[in-house]
């Protein structure tokens, strides 16, 4: 591994890479569980460790609307979120993706109220998933440094320039110190030299930034739009493979482990599949054979790299830390349905949820799920309702 | 003008992103002119210059000339008859159109 | 290892540094802690994983191989040794260590190392700061890391506070040397 | 640099930097504030929009009446937009002297008063430069005429209509400069298009004012007010002259008067000329422009006394 061995949780480690990115504003307001990274870079800034305008907001809305602003304006632009929060920058969201402002954001994955609550769900990625942004998932304090530097550039790539996000597990990852290498200020600045902006606020060469755009234009935009995701892939991999160059660090869109010869897998995101792996292997002392897939990319969806994994397997759990209400499955699950439907051969597939609110995901829920795949595959048919592991007996 | 006019003839493909518009001012390829009813004619043997026909338009549509005299662009103007309202010495009328 | 102190006492830190001093010593780690609202006072507790190995584990810990005792009013409580393995290692905060605490530990076989880390904390700081004292006898204890590696990193935490560093590294000694097994 | 104030029209900049063929009514009275303060602010200046009549009549793709930058993002939110646009030139000009613009925004009623308040609370307090302008055309007219927060007690609107039981919206209409001094801010006033000089002056000494600035502008809306549209500028003196719409600076801390209204024309002369306001002059009604009457007393004399305390 090259770079520094630092001990960090996550949220510094990601507050860490932003100030390497020399960022030059920040525009955020305070929530669990991101707060840290908040409160970071308010302390880089009032050191005069990172020279950079930090807008302490009233609010997440304003929060991203500022953001907006000064992305139009050529800054690169930083802010992090959680949960609540993302729900009330919902709006800006959308506007951000369309106007082409590569901001990134962390966000520090909670639940959604109500019942209020601080912990883990992917309630509030999930729910920002058909904004225009682009999404990863850390699965651990090394990735989310690594992947909120590599945002930067994937979002900024003048073949993408869409706002992106990086998303970490609340608690499991915000507040979890781990050990991570990080690079030097040095070698950051040549991965990720000063923002170039494509048409910034300019008063010597005016325009108009957000028009009316009514029945006769609006189709076209959105089609423009539309047809930039399809290059997003391409990018995210140069990306990755230089990224790769300067750390050693692999990085794909779609992890995968032990899938070699198994016909039973499970699909996951965030800090959960590192337990799954972990489970895997003691299944695998037992005989049993679990693939573990799990997403760093998650938008764009990587079809044709889930397809080509998923292809292969006879019954494939797909595990979801939030439930999408009155829906036809959860959400990655309907993702994950959509992608494998006009594969030739598909695998059956089984919607687990997990982990809501923060509810611990451990080795013997993947143990459970093992079980109920054997169990798929020998009756040969999905089962009708999504199985809830980890909720209270009676 | 030929910059306004030649980003709107531009084929949707070459939009910039963002839906922005690149270039200041495209509006003047709106004739809004067509709007009126009635027009305003201007007296210039009554104006006295006094600017205020020209600060309060709207579109704007009154043009200031280099010596502050004052004539209509009706290619934008919308007859509201604010200029003639406020023209202190009655120089401006509205008279309908056709 | 699970922490067990009260809000506002440095149970976080205590685990944090533990982490801190085993990753410089080139080993992985993970640490967190209990995920709750923030409350000074109420029971709150702290996880540390430490291994040779990369961790890839991401779940809370139920099966502690040691336990901590930061606060000394909590010896008693009967779920402290709750989960812990065979063999494993209960460290508390105690002139001598109460008998709810030495039947649980009897019952998992449990090694038990006692500190008064209060009249240490007095004596060193003149306040009830257990947390590094804590760490110290901890350090003796399991012997997971150096008393060095945790000394470095203590230094290195309150590097802003020189005297306080001094007094940290003081507390972790003067426990490290005074925790005794119990027999 | 210091911009200077005048004291005749033909003071005022020959340069148009909003263009004609945009798509107001005929009458609107936004269009003459937003001429002023493109004069009076000197380039380089970024403008601001909230959503709202003057955002969707002037920029409708693509077509666009600004010769300025000029940036939409939503309807509650201009104050934070500009907050994020006047911190990043602030920082790029520092880091890369990139030259930092002038930042004026625009905002309706809705977008200020209402939906847009707490982003306009939140950048005055955190003292971000700009020149924030509330177009007052005292109900949200984009949408149809509805209630808000600035339409005054009286007005019927669709969803205050003049009714046998209510006639009208009975709540006053909310101080916006009171509130925006209450943020600690250095210049705040009132302005009307009946009266260009007193506006333009006061466009600029908000400009020479660094920190966040609020403009109070009265709108007049032919659409909104049922009004012959030639008459705008009539409805807009007539608010003035009735003291309902008093014109007034805060500077420093010093509230003045800048337009005396030493005998005041009857109420009833500008509430006769507007379909919204007919309904008052209705004997049924007297109760309520009685009551009316009292409060722009109370108005008046509020201000006098503070005008007073100033000297």
């Amino acid at each position: 591994m090259k770079g520094k061995l630092v001990g960090m949780n996550g949220d510094r480690a990601v507050a860490y890479a932003a100030k390497q990115a020399k960022v030059d504003v920040i525009s955020a307001y305070p929530i669990t569980p991101q707060t840290i990274i908040v409160e970071t870079l308010a302390e880089y800034v009032n050191n005069g460790e990172l020279d950079a305008a930090f807008i302490p907001v009233e609010s997440e809305h304003t929060a991203l609307s500022a953001a907006v602003g000064a992305s139009l304006a050529g800054a690169r632009v930083f802010t992090a979120t959680s949960s609540q929060g993302l729900a009330l920058m919902y709006e800006i969201l959308w506007i951000a993706a369309g106007l082409r402002a590569p901001i990134v954001m962390a966000i520090g994955n909670r639940a959604l109220s109500p019942n209020i609550n601080i912990h883990c769900s992917h309630d509030d990625a999930y729910a920002a998933r058909d904004t225009g942004w682009l999404q990863f998932f850390a699965e651990n304090v090394q990735e989310a440094y690594d992947l909120t530097l590599m945002a930067f550039r994937v979002a900024e790539d003048e073949r993408v320039l869409l706002p992106t996000i990086v998303n970490l597990d609340g608690f499991i990852l915000t507040h979890a110190l781990e050990g991570l290498y990080v690079l030097e200020d040095a070698e950051v600045d040549a991965f990720l030299p000063k923002r170039k902006p494509i048409n910034p606020i300019d008063p010597k060469n005016p325009k108009t930034y957000g028009p009316l755009d009514f029945t006769d234009w609006y189709m076209e935009h959105k089609r423009l739009q539309f047809e930039v995701y399809q290059k997003v892939g391409g990018v995210v991999r140069e990306v990755f493979d230089e990224y790769e160059k300067l750390t050693g660090r692999h990085y794909q869109p779609v992890k995968t482990f032990n899938v070699e010869g198994a016909d039973k897998a499970i699909v996951i995101l965030g800090s959960s599949a590192g337990t799954a792996r972990f489970a895997a292997r003691k299944l695998a002392e037992k005989g049993m054979k679990l693939g573990v897939v799990s997403l760093t990319q998650y938008r764009p969806f990587p079809v044709a790299e889930l397809r080509k994994v998923l292809e292969s397997f006879d019954v494939v759990a797909v595990l979801d830390r939030s439930v999408s209400f009155g829906s036809p499955g959860n959400q990655l699950f309907m993702d994950v349905s959509t992608a494998l439907y006009s594969s030739k051969k598909r695998p059956i597939l089984v919607n687990v949820v997990y982990g809501l609110g923060g509810r611990d995901f451990t080795p013997l829920h993947v143990e459970r799920i093992y079980a109920a795949l054997e169990e798929v595959q020998r009756k040969g048919e999905a089962p009708e309702e999504s199985l809830w592991v980890g909720l209270r007996e009676g | 003008m030929s910059e306004a006019s030649s980003f709107v003839l531009k084929s949707w493909r070459e939009m910039p992103p963002g839906g922005i518009i690149p270039v200041p001012k495209t509006s003047l390829l709106n004739k809004t002119g067509t709007w009126r009813a009635l027009k305003p004619v201007i007296n210039q043997a009554k104006c006295i210059r006094c600017l205020m026909c020209w600060v309060h338009c709207p579109e704007p549509a009154i043009l200031r000339g280099e010596d502050d005299s004052v004539a209509v662009d009706y290619d934008y103007c919308k007859g509201c008859g604010i200029c003639a309202n406020v023209c202190p010495v009655h120089a401006i009328e509205m008279v309908p159109e056709g | 290892m699970r922490w067990h102190g009260r809000g506002g006492q440095g149970v976080v830190t205590s685990s944090e540094l533990l982490a801190l001093a085993a990753l410089r010593e080139g080993k992985f780690v993970y640490h967190a802690p209990e995920f709750g609202p923030e409350r000074r006072g109420a029971p709150v507790k702290a996880y540390t994983r430490i291994s040779r190995e990369p961790i890839e584990l991401h779940s809370g810990i139920y099966e502690p191989s040691a336990v901590v005792v930061i606060d000394p009013s909590l010896q008693n409580d009967p779920s402290i040794a709750s989960g812990l393995r065979k063999g494993g290692l209960i460290v508390v905060n105690a002139k001598s260590p109460g008998d709810v605490l030495l039947r649980s530990a009897q019952e998992k076989g449990a090694e038990v190392w006692y500190v008064d880390a209060y009249s240490i904390a007095m004596e060193v700081f003149g306040r009830p700061f257990y947390n590094t004292p804590m760490l110290g006898a901890f350090v003796r204890a399991s012997n997971v890391v150096s008393l060095e590696s945790v000394v470095s990193v203590a230094m290195e935490r309150f590097s802003k506070d020189s005297k306080l560093a001094q007094l940290n590294v003081l507390a972790i000694r003067r426990a490290y040397d005074e925790v005794k097994k119990y027999e | 640099m210091e911009l200077k104030t005048i004291k005749t029209l033909k003071e005022i900049p020959r340069e148009e930097q909003f263009a004609p063929g945009h798509r107001l009514c005929a009458g609107c009275g936004i269009p003459q504030v937003v001429r002023l303060a493109l004069k009076a602010v000197p380039d380089p200046k970024v403008v601001v929009n909230a959503t709202g009549c003057l955002e969707v009549a002037t920029t409708i793709f693509p077509y666009t009446s600004w010769g300025v930058p000029w940036v939409h993002i939503a309807f509650e939110n201009a104050a934070a937009v500009a907050s994020g646009i006047e911190a990043a030139f602030k920082i790029l000009s520092k880091k890369y002297g990139v030259e930092k613009p002038k930042i004026i925004v625009f905002g309706g009623d809705g977008g200020t008063f209402d939906i847009g308040f707490q982003a306009l609370s939140g950048a005055l307090e955190r003292g971000h430069d700009m020149i924030y302008i509330c177009y007052d055309n005292e109900a949200y007219m984009n949408t149809g005429i509805q209630r808000s927060g600035a339409t005054p007690k009286g007005a019927s609107t669709t969803t205050s209509p003049a009714g046998k039981v209510v006639p009208g919206k009975l709540e006053r209409k909310k101080n916006l400069i009171e509130i925006a001094i209450a943020h600690g801010i250095r210049y705040a006033a009132t302005m009307n298009p009946a009266f260009p000089v007193d506006m333009y002056n006061k466009i600029v000494k908000a400009a020479n004012t660094p920190g966040p600035t609020v403009l109070h502008y009265f709108t007049p809306c032919p659409t909104g007010w049922y009004f012959d549209p030639s008459r705008s500028i009539e409805v807009a003196r007539l608010a003035v002259q009735t003291r309902i719409w008093p014109l007034y600076e805060y500077d420093n801390g010093k509230i003045r008067i800048t337009v005396p209204v030493k005998e005041p024309r009857p109420v009833e002369d500008y509430f006769k000329l507007q379909g919204r306001f007919r309904h008052l002059l209705e004997p049924e009604n007297k109760w309520l422009l009685e009551e009316i009457k009292r409060d722009i007393e109370e108005n008046w004399q509020k201000l006098m006394r503070m005008a007073e305390q100033s000297k």
